[in-house]
């Protein structure tokens, strides 16, 4: 039977690639706002796992304040991306260090 | 006259015209600082004066519990008073000195009046955190003193004074906040009687050790000294070997002492052996020195040692004798530093071999520089004798061989005082300019002969000195009295003998330390 | 009136020194004389008192001085016996050398400075004298070698000057390193600092008890008295810390006669005869002060030999005759040891300043080679410092008359002998080899200075008068050429102006008679010294039963000395030259004064520059600051370098650290 | 049996998905791969009978954000070619950082107890009430309990669209908006001018 | 649940919304040119907060009187005192930076809106009492956080550091939510007691893990090492009022956050993460003073400057005693002032064109140009390198005090010796102000505003500021009491 454990475990596996997906990647910064939606969803994936097999829905609520909030974040994380290409030309990850030391 | 509150007008009336002083022009800014400074010299006599020997251990006590924490907490005894008048006496001197700063004059003062201020505050503080404030902050306005107005390297020096001190003290603010958890009191005449557990003491001498080795300065923690003193102008030289070198003093015999009594006797070998050291090497070091500040410095830290041996003989010729070499080094060392600067802001060089014969052109000037000289080797007569001959009489009790080592000072000293006064003083004229100079001015002697009078009246009659502090000194005895080392070179009778002499000589085998 | 005696001079010091150019130079000089003078005719009262046997000791208190625990000492002036007879010493040749000072530093620019001096100097050595307990002796100690300094070191332009009048006070503060450690052992032991119940609780001290020192037990009178003695090794330049005596010559003739003559030097000698008691308590010690007083008599003898100076002929000759008390001290005749100091001081004083009187007629050459033939221009010096020298070889007849030195010089030889221990044997017989010595160096100084012919020619500062003479006297004259052919260059000397020759004079008589007339209250009488010194009777009666033949032999000895050196430098001048081509090597170890400076050179100057340059090259800049502030400072900036590195501005490597921070947190609170 | 299979399947191409979302080069391919993953996971939660958080899922991520991605992917004209390839030069680190906190993960959360997860127990103010649907149910409890954070989290929105607004809003002069009352407020008179031209002289308009 | 004593609880958080909407209602009908007094509106409703606030912590309220929503919200002394910080920290961030941005031509009414709100979210994290409110409040502060970091959106720098705030805060955000959904599961709830009292029982591996993934999630918004390193970057790359904000406002509400999540909601399990944040404590004490020696940028200097003071306020949660609570609120009151200070007059470095000065080498001998201007600075940096008798030593004092109390003395000893290594940095400052020649770079003039807010600053950190010490220390005694009222 399908326990809690295989749900955090399929949940931990995303969040590890949407962690990798962060800091391996230097290609553009698109794919690092998905990695976060990736992050976002191993979260959700985990507290509704939980909220059903503890029978709270507590966990689904819960779930359903990160999809908000996670919404407002793609939308800002957008409009930060945009005005950064505005002024750079560029999404580039490598690009990103005007600033360091 | 006891419920007056002395102590903090005296720390006032400098703060007021320090501030003062930020927003004043270069001449009312000198005039306003040596009449604040005086006016806290005639406070100081007046302390002094009503100053009860004999009478209660603390007096002019303030206390106000205006912190949470710890307290406004003011008081002298004898040894705090001596060190605040060394202080009062030598302000206006230092601010005397300074006519040849041209730069900044207001900021300039207003470090030296608020480095009077905290002198004083750390002498006069009751509570270990006043104390611990006053003692820290003195590093600001002397870093400023060193970097504004100081020498060719004086960044380096300043950096190196500021951090050497700072990272020696912030142990000891450790070790303070641990004393004040366990004694569950900041203040320090109650922590003085508190006794702490053996164990915890050997930590917490040693985080206060820490502190004050720095600040003596004990060798090999002393090499922030000499930089620090070249660099400095030459008040802050004063107010640096005159005064702050002494709070290191101060700690051990208000702190270290009192409050851990076995550790301090537990690790005296290492005071003992690093003042060895200091006094041998730092000798011979300031003997082989082309530049005359740094050779005062290197003297500086050979003279603390004997104040550290002293401190550490466990008997009171050697911590009376530790209390007259610091007020008698600051005396004389700050005098030996004007003596510099009265022929620095004449040549703007302390090169040494750029001077000679000054003996021709500026005799005066010569006199004092001898004086001073002879005070600074220990001649009797002069301050520097009662002192080192009080605090080596209080080794030998404990250990012949520290005080052989340690005498040799005496020797090492007049080597490397006298070939400076040698190569300054004596010898032909070498260079024109330096044979162009002209003897003392008004403004110099001002500077000098009070204190070329103290030093005199403190090698003549030390009993002005030693009266205030004797009470304080039998106290301090007796509470470290059961840590008190047995001497090596007691003496033993071979036989139980006929002779009249035996009382006598029985209290002499206890080491004669009481 | 003691108090008159010692402060007069302070006094007087403190004007003519601090008025200095003010007042002038006659102003200065009279006050410092005056006050001489003064101090001069209160003392002998005193010490005629006290011959007389009419004066007591007593103590006059002056001022509390230090109170510390059980550790207190006060400024006093003691007078006994011994005292008084230091203060006729002190006080009349201090006087006298004031006086002829007048004449001497005539043309000297800063002749207030110089009196100012020697005034200080001679209140330091009366404060000395008079010391009730050994701090204020060491301030007198002290005091003295300050004022030796200075006056060494009075023409600071010669850097010679300057090095020497480092030199002796270097070298003295050797030996007060053993004095101050020999206070603080005394206290420790008595308790007190007071000379007088030392000196009453020592007695039963004698080995009762032992003392650690340096890691050691050792009998506690043995090391308190070898460390006191050795002081008065530094003050009295006994053997190995002799160096600065000879070189303190370059002070001014006066100052050589006052200080490193007369009285200064004799401190160390008085200090032990003071504290006679507490070395009678400690045999070892005084077996050590025999053989350091004999080895100094002897080796300070042979180099007197060999020097061409005259000033360090008689220096060296006063090390020896030092040698000399102390091992009379050592054998426990303190009072033939006071007596040798006694007449010393004259005859001693007088040859110096009839040695200045000679410089001064040669325009300040101290070469002898450069002399000759002076007795028939300068005969009074000549007399004089014939006197001299006839009491310093101890010319006399025993039972008749003799000259100072003849009983002061027998009765320590004699005393040496009849202490009959084996080092009071080797003192007697180093002690007469070293009269003979005496005997030819003096003569050989005599014989040289003002026999033979002149060989004046040859000295650049005799030239530098010539010319002088010549430019600014009689050029129309043709004397151009120097060398006249009869060694004179054409120079004329002149005799000394009466004040100078005046002192002389008086101290001549001091040199001829002060031997006859208080050889009795010196050696034979208990009650002279009524106990200010330790009065051994069985020794004196010994002295007076030793073989005829040791009674005699100072005078043999004398003799000797005397024909050698009339041989060598009179009949036979060509002899010395010869004698140093044959023995090469033993005369330059002589002549270099057995190598000593050279040697301490080696040992202890140049090693103390080397280690200093070392310890602050390498120890300081080089270790400590280097592995220390500069070593955490690197440590710093290479922390600083790496964490800006770090700070890449990447974005991914940014949130590797942040990942691997929470890696590590996680494992660390797994593993736990 | 069913069940279990779906859980396997969605699982195995949810982690497939998101392999491919952070793998592949097209940042367009990418949304499309997280699109596919969003719908996998919301098949995971159906299983579990989360069917209203699944739907929002879907609604919400693949109605909204993945558009919006995409939108913004396509609107900044990026040079696709010019996307350096290849992985950072500490790429061993990372994938051995990844694989670590994976295994401990794994370990720390799974199997430390022998493969069952030791969940806590709830009070019980979060159950469902009995005979609820699941929707319902979270109904009750966002208007009720979490009905402060429900308020709370629409300023969330409103901050994000204030936040998109002020940063990417721009006054462009080169656009010409309709201004309507300017437009009402326009009189014939002001709009119209009679000219007489002369000949051969053209008209100034 | 009685929503009517709820909802008066949380009156000050209705206020800041209501005025809020309505502000950014007024700045849309008004337009950009009445964005200043829109700012000022703001800085008026914060004061009226702070009022209301003010009385909760004077009473020392705590327990069940102030829990709103069934324990999701706390209205207790705790909360008040963080809250009146960064009220405090927003008014100064809303003061000073229209004169900033309008120098940029960027200044526009939505600023003070979104720090409002940002306000808001803080308020509700130092409020949280449940998991949800933690990250509804943190999420708010966030999203306007990263939006402020960008809103000088010309400027190249500007959007870079919103881009990487917003990556990294959403990497973290993402950790912290793994932590927060183990740490449900784990427990079965999402309430701070409840998991309290779950975790009083005993901690599973996963509740752990939880616990641990939230610290580091947490730990970003602190900007302890090692989840610090977008510090640097976003303080030299944000508007300087914005870096104002930033250091000083959300770090009161992340660290009064930490407290109640490490203390309160974790309490019962200190022994499982004290040697966790002993770590980060010391880590960002030594590389935050060994980031900031070499810095050019001075506003990149002070981010070093608070990533190190952040490890000396760990210390104090690393003892997870009331008396370490207590000395970080003082620490965190007196950081506020260093801070501002600091900053304002970073603000008023201006060259003659008008333009912001913020090479340190520019500084130099400023002590001659400015000489108040650089004595408040060197105040500012003698005070961050807590010398005495500058307050901000009173700070260091009694969190090393408090680490003593509770036995760490290995800990205090180490924290205080690393302090050394940043007094050398901010002795550059001091250094270049005071012992360089003039570079004659920064003489621009600055509005009362600017002064008057210095001039409070440096009082504080004055010695003067002792005189509070009796005050504070009460204050944060009675915060402390309520942060651990349940334990």
């Amino acid at each position: 039977m399908i326990g809690i454990e295989h749900y955090v475990v399929v949940s931990s596996i995303l969040f590890v690639l949407g962690v990798q997906g962060i800091f391996l990647n230097r290609k553009n910064v698109i794919v690092i706002l998905m990695a976060i939606e990736l992050i976002l969803l191993a979260v959700n994936i985990n507290l509704v796992a939980f909220s059903a097999f503890l029978g709270d829905l507590t966990g689904q609520i819960f779930a359903m304040f990160v999809l908000t909030v996670a919404a407002g974040e793609a939308a800002i994380g957008l409009a930060i991306l945009v005005i950064y290409f505005r002024g750079r030309g560029s999404i580039a990850v490598d690009d990103v260090n005007r600033m360091r030391g | 006259m006891d419920d007056f509150p002395i102590l903090s007008l005296m720390l006032l009336v400098p703060l007021v015209a320090g501030v003062a002083c930020l927003f004043a022009d270069a001449r009312l800014a000198r005039n306003l600082a040596l009449a604040a400074t005086l006016v806290d010299f005639a406070l100081g006599i007046l302390l002094w004066a009503s100053f009860d020997i004999g009478g209660a251990q603390w007096q002019f006590v303030e206390r106000a519990p205006l912190f949470a924490g710890f307290q406004w907490a003011l008081g002298i005894d004898g040894i705090a008073l001596m060190l605040i008048m060394l202080s009062v006496f030598l302000m206006p001197i230092c601010i005397l000195a300074s006519a040849s700063i041209e730069k900044r004059v207001g900021e300039y003062m207003a470090a030296f009046l608020l480095m009077e201020v905290l002198m004083i505050g750390v002498f006069a503080a009751q509570d270990l955190f006043l104390f611990y404030i006053f003692f820290e902050a003195g590093l600001i306005p002397m870093y400023l003193i060193i970097g504004i107005w100081g020498g060719q390297d004086r960044i380096y020096a300043s950096y190196k004074f500021f951090l050497y001190t700072l990272l020696g003290s912030v142990l000891m603010l450790i070790a303070m906040l641990w004393m004040v958890n366990e004694a569950g009191t900041t203040d320090i005449p109650t922590l003085m009687a508190y006794d702490f557990d053996p164990r915890a003491q050997t930590w917490l001498w040693l985080a206060f050790f820490a502190s004050f080795a720095v600040k003596m300065p004990m060798w090999p923690v002393h090499t922030w000294l000499p930089d620090a003193h070249v660099q400095a102008p030459t008040a802050g030289s004063v107010i640096l070997a005159g005064v702050l070198l002494k709070m290191g003093g101060y700690g051990f015999i208000r702190f270290s002492l009192p409050m851990f009594p076995e550790a301090s006797a537990q690790f005296a070998w290492l005071i003992f052996a690093l003042s060895m050291i200091a006094v041998v090497v730092t000798s011979l070091i300031a003997l082989v020195q082309h530049d005359m500040k740094k050779l005062i410095a290197y003297s500086s830290v050979a003279h603390m040692a004997i104040v550290t041996v002293g401190l550490f003989a466990f008997n009171v010729q050697g911590l009376e004798g530790s209390m007259i070499v610091m007020l008698s080094h600051g005396l004389v060392s700050g005098a030996l530093f004007l003596c510099v600067g009265v022929i620095y802001d004449r040549l703007h060089t302390r090169e040494i071999d750029r001077y000679g014969g000054l003996s021709i052109n500026m005799p005066y000037y010569a006199l004092f520089f001898l004086l001073f000289t002879m005070a600074s080797i220990g001649l009797p007569g002069t301050s520097g004798f009662v002192g080192e001959f009080l605090s080596l009489a209080g080794i030998y009790q404990v250990s012949s061989w520290v005080a052989l080592v340690c005498t040799t000072g005496i020797i090492l000293g007049a080597a490397y005082m006298l070939y400076l006064y040698r190569r300054v003083a004596f010898g032909d004229q070498k260079n024109a300019d330096a044979a162009a100079m002209p003897d003392l001015s008004p403004r110099e002697w001002l500077m000098l002969a009070p204190i070329a009078a103290a030093v005199l009246w403190m090698g003549v009659y030390p009993e002005s000195f030693l009266a205030p502090m004797r009470e304080d000194i039998a106290a301090l005895d007796a509470r470290v009295a059961r840590a008190a080392p047995l001497g090596d070179a007691r003496l033993k009778l071979s036989e139980p003998t006929k002779n009249a002499g035996h009382a006598q000589d029985e209290h002499a085998a206890h080491g004669g330390a009481h | 009136m003691i108090q008159a005696i010692v402060f007069a001079p302070l006094l007087a010091a403190l004007i003519a020194g601090l008025g200095n150019r003010m007042i002038g130079n006659t102003a200065a000089k009279a006050v410092t004389t005056a006050g001489l003078f003064l101090s001069c005719a209160l003392s002998w009262p005193i010490f005629i008192g006290f011959v007389t046997g009419s004066a007591e000791a007593g103590v006059t208190p002056v001022l509390q001085w230090v109170q510390s625990g059980t550790l207190s000492f006060d400024w006093a002036l003691r007078v006994d016996a011994l005292t008084a007879v230091m203060l006729v010493v002190i006080t009349t040749v201090s006087a006298l050398v004031h006086l002829y000072s007048w004449g001497y530093m005539e043309e000297d620019p800063d002749q207030p400075r110089f009196f100012a001096y020697l005034s200080l100097f001679t209140f330091a050595m009366l404060m000395l004298v008079t010391a009730d307990n050994l701090v204020q002796m060491f301030f007198g100690w002290e005091g003295v070698g300050l004022a030796s300094y200075l006056l060494i070191g009075f023409w600071f332009k010669k850097p010679s000057a300057c090095a020497a009048a480092i030199k002796a006070f270097v070298v003295n503060r050797v030996g007060d390193l053993g004095f101050m450690l020999g206070i603080f052992g005394t206290w420790l032991v008595f308790q007190t600092t007071s000379i007088p119940e030392i000196l009453a609780a020592a007695p039963a001290m004698k080995g009762a008890s032992t003392i650690g020192f340096l890691g050691a037990r050792i009998d506690t009178m043995t090391v308190l008295c070898i460390l006191l003695f050795i002081g008065a090794m530094g003050k009295s330049a006994q053997l190995g810390l002799h160096t600065w005596l000879p070189d303190a010559m370059e002070g001014p003739t006066p100052v050589s006669a006052l200080i490193h003559a007369a009285t200064m030097v004799t401190a160390g000698v008085f200090m032990v005869c003071r504290l006679s008691p507490m070395f009678e308590a400690a045999p070892v010690a005084l077996a050590f002060v025999t053989v350091i007083g004999a080895l100094t008599c002897f080796f300070a003898a042979t180099v007197g030999t060999c020097q061409w100076d005259i000033k360090r002929v008689i220096a060296y000759s006063t090390c020896s005759q030092l040698g000399y008390m102390f091992f009379a001290a050592g054998v426990g005749a303190y009072g033939a040891a006071m007596f040798h100091l006694f007449t010393h001081a004259f005859f001693k004083a007088l040859l110096f300043l009839g040695a200045g009187s000679v410089i001064h007629a040669m325009h300040h050459e101290q070469d002898m080679r450069y002399y000759g033939d002076l007795r028939r221009h300068i005969p009074i010096t000549f007399w004089v410092m014939t006197a001299g020298t006839l009491a310093i070889t101890g010319v006399g007849v025993i039972g008749v008359f003799g000259f100072a030195g003849f009983y002061s010089k027998d009765a320590i030889l004699e005393a040496a002998f009849g202490s009959g221990t084996e080092l009071g044997t080797l003192a007697f017989m180093l002690g007469s080899f070293a009269a003979l010595l005496t005997s030819f160096y003096s003569w050989r100084l005599v014989f040289l200075t003002f026999f033979g012919k002149p060989r004046w020619a040859g000295s650049e500062h005799i030239q530098h008068a010539v010319h002088d003479e010549h430019h600014h006297g009689d050029d129309g004259h043709d004397h151009g050429h120097a060398d006249h052919g009869d060694g004179t260059a054409g120079y004329h000397p002149h005799e000394s102006p009466w004040s100078m020759l005046v002192p002389i004079l008086v101290l001549s008589v001091g040199a001829v008679f002060a031997g006859f007339v208080f050889n009795d209250a010196f050696i034979n009488s208990e009650s002279f010294w009524n106990g200010a010194i330790f009065y051994n009777e069985h020794l004196v009666h010994a002295m007076h039963h030793v073989p005829l033949w040791v009674k005699l032999t100072p005078g043999i000895v004398m003799l000797i000395g005397l024909f050698i050196a009339w041989n060598n430098y009179i009949r036979n001048p060509e002899l010395p030259a010869a004698f140093v081509n044959n023995f090469r090597q033993l005369h330059a170890f002589v002549y270099n004064k057995w190598y000593f400076d050279e040697l301490y050179n080696v040992l202890f100057v140049r090693p103390a520059f080397w280690l200093g340059r070392q310890f602050w090259k390498i120890g300081d800049i080089g270790i400590i600051d280097r592995f220390g502030p500069n070593g955490a400072a690197w440590v710093v900036a290479r922390g600083s370098g790496y964490a800006q590195k770090v700070q890449s501005g990447y974005l991914y490597s940014y949130a590797l650290i942040m990942l691997l921070g929470l890696v590590a947190a996680i494992s660390w609170v797994m593993v736990k | 049996m069913i069940h279990v299979i779906a859980f396997y399947l969605f699982a195995f191409v949810t982690i497939a998905s998101a392999v491919f979302v952070i793998m592949v080069r097209n940042p367009v391919h990418s949304v499309l791969w997280l699109i596919l993953a969003f719908f996998n996971a919301a098949g995971l939660m159906v299983l579990v009978g989360a069917e209203f958080i699944a739907m929002l899922l879907v609604i919400v991520y693949v109605g909204a954000v993945a558009v919006l991605f995409l939108f913004v992917v396509m609107m900044l004209d990026i040079d696709f070619a010019e996307l350096r390839a290849g992985f950072i030069r500490n790429f061993p680190l990372g994938i051995l950082i990844a694989v670590i906190l994976a295994i401990e993960l794994f370990v720390g959360v799974v199997a430390n107890n022998g493969g069952k997860a030791a969940l806590g127990t709830p009070d019980g103010s979060g159950a469902a009430p009995a005979g609820a649907s699941n929707i319902e149910a979270i109904g009750a409890l966002l208007y009720g309990k979490y009905l402060f954070l429900f308020e709370t989290a629409g300023i969330i929105l409103l901050v994000a669209m204030v936040g998109a607004i002020v940063l990417t809003h721009r006054a462009r002069k080169d656009t010409r908006p309709q201004d309507v009352s300017r437009q009402v407020r326009r009189r014939p008179d002001e709009a119209t001018v009679n000219v007489k031209p002369e000949v051969g002289k053209g008209v100034q308009l | 649940m009685d929503f009517t004593a709820s909802l008066a609880l949380i009156a000050p958080e209705i206020l800041l919304s209501v005025a809020g909407l309505v502000l950014l209602l007024a700045g849309a009908w008004m337009g950009d040119g009445a964005s200043r007094l829109v700012s000022y509106a703001a800085v008026a409703v914060l004061a009226v907060c702070a009022f209301m606030v003010a009385p909760v912590l004077c009473t020392a309220a705590m327990g069940p009187d102030t829990v709103a929503f069934g324990g999701q919200f706390r209205a207790d002394a705790f909360a008040s005192f963080a809250k009146l910080l960064i009220y405090a920290a927003g008014g100064a961030a809303l003061l000073v930076a229209p004169a900033f941005f309008e120098r940029h031509g960027a200044m526009r009414a939505e600023y003070p809106v979104l720090v409002l709100f940002a306000v808001l979210g803080m308020g509700l994290m130092v409020s949280a009492g449940d998991l949800l409110t933690l990250y509804i409040g943190l999420e708010l502060n966030s999203l306007s956080a990263y939006v402020l970091a960008a809103f000088l959106r010309t400027d190249e720098r500007s959007a870079e550091a919103g881009l990487k705030y917003f990556v990294l805060g959403a990497l973290a955000s993402g950790i912290l939510l793994f932590g927060m959904s183990l740490t449900y599961g784990f427990t079965g709830t999402t309430a701070f007691e409840g998991i309290r009292t779950a975790l009083a029982g005993g901690l599973s591996t996963g509740a752990l893990f939880g616990v641990i993934f939230m610290l580091a999630g947490l730990a970003f918004k602190i900007a302890a090492v090692p989840f610090h390193m977008w510090t640097p970057d976003v303080y030299e790359g944000a508007p300087t009022p914005v870096t104002t904000f930033f250091a000083t406002a959300p770090k009161v509400a992340a660290v009064g956050l930490t407290m109640r999540v490490a203390m309160d909601a974790f309490g019962t399990q200190a022994s499982a993460w004290q040697q966790v944040i002993i770590f980060a404590a010391l880590a960002s004490i030594v590389v935050g003073a060994l980031g900031a020696i070499g810095q050019v940028n001075i506003k990149r200097l002070l981010a070093y400057s608070s990533i190190n003071n952040v490890g000396f306020i760990l210390i104090g949660l690393a003892t997870a005693t009331q008396a370490g609570a207590s000395a970080m609120l003082v620490y965190l009151a007196i950081y506020v002032a260093m801070s501002v200070g600091g900053f304002v007059a970073v603000l008023m470095l201006r060259d003659a064109d008008g333009e912001a000065v913020e090479a340190i080498a520019d500084i130099a001998g400023l002590s001659r140009t400015q000489p108040l201007l650089a004595l408040c600075l060197a105040a500012v940096m003698f005070s961050l390198a807590g010398i005495p008798p500058l307050f901000g030593f009173w700070g260091k004092f009694v969190v090393f005090q408090a680490a003593v109390q509770a036995d760490m003395i290995a800990l205090a000893a180490i924290g205080i010796a690393a302090s050394v290594i940043g007094a050398f940095y901010y002795l550059k400052i001091v250094k270049i102000m005071y012992f360089d020649e003039p570079a004659d770079k920064a003489h621009g003039k600055s509005d009362w505003i600017h002064w008057a807010l210095l001039a409070v600053s440096a009082i504080f950190i004055s010695p003067l500021g002792y005189l509070l010490t009796r005050w504070l220390g009460s204050l944060a005694d009675k915060a402390a009491a309520a942060l651990l009222f349940a334990a």
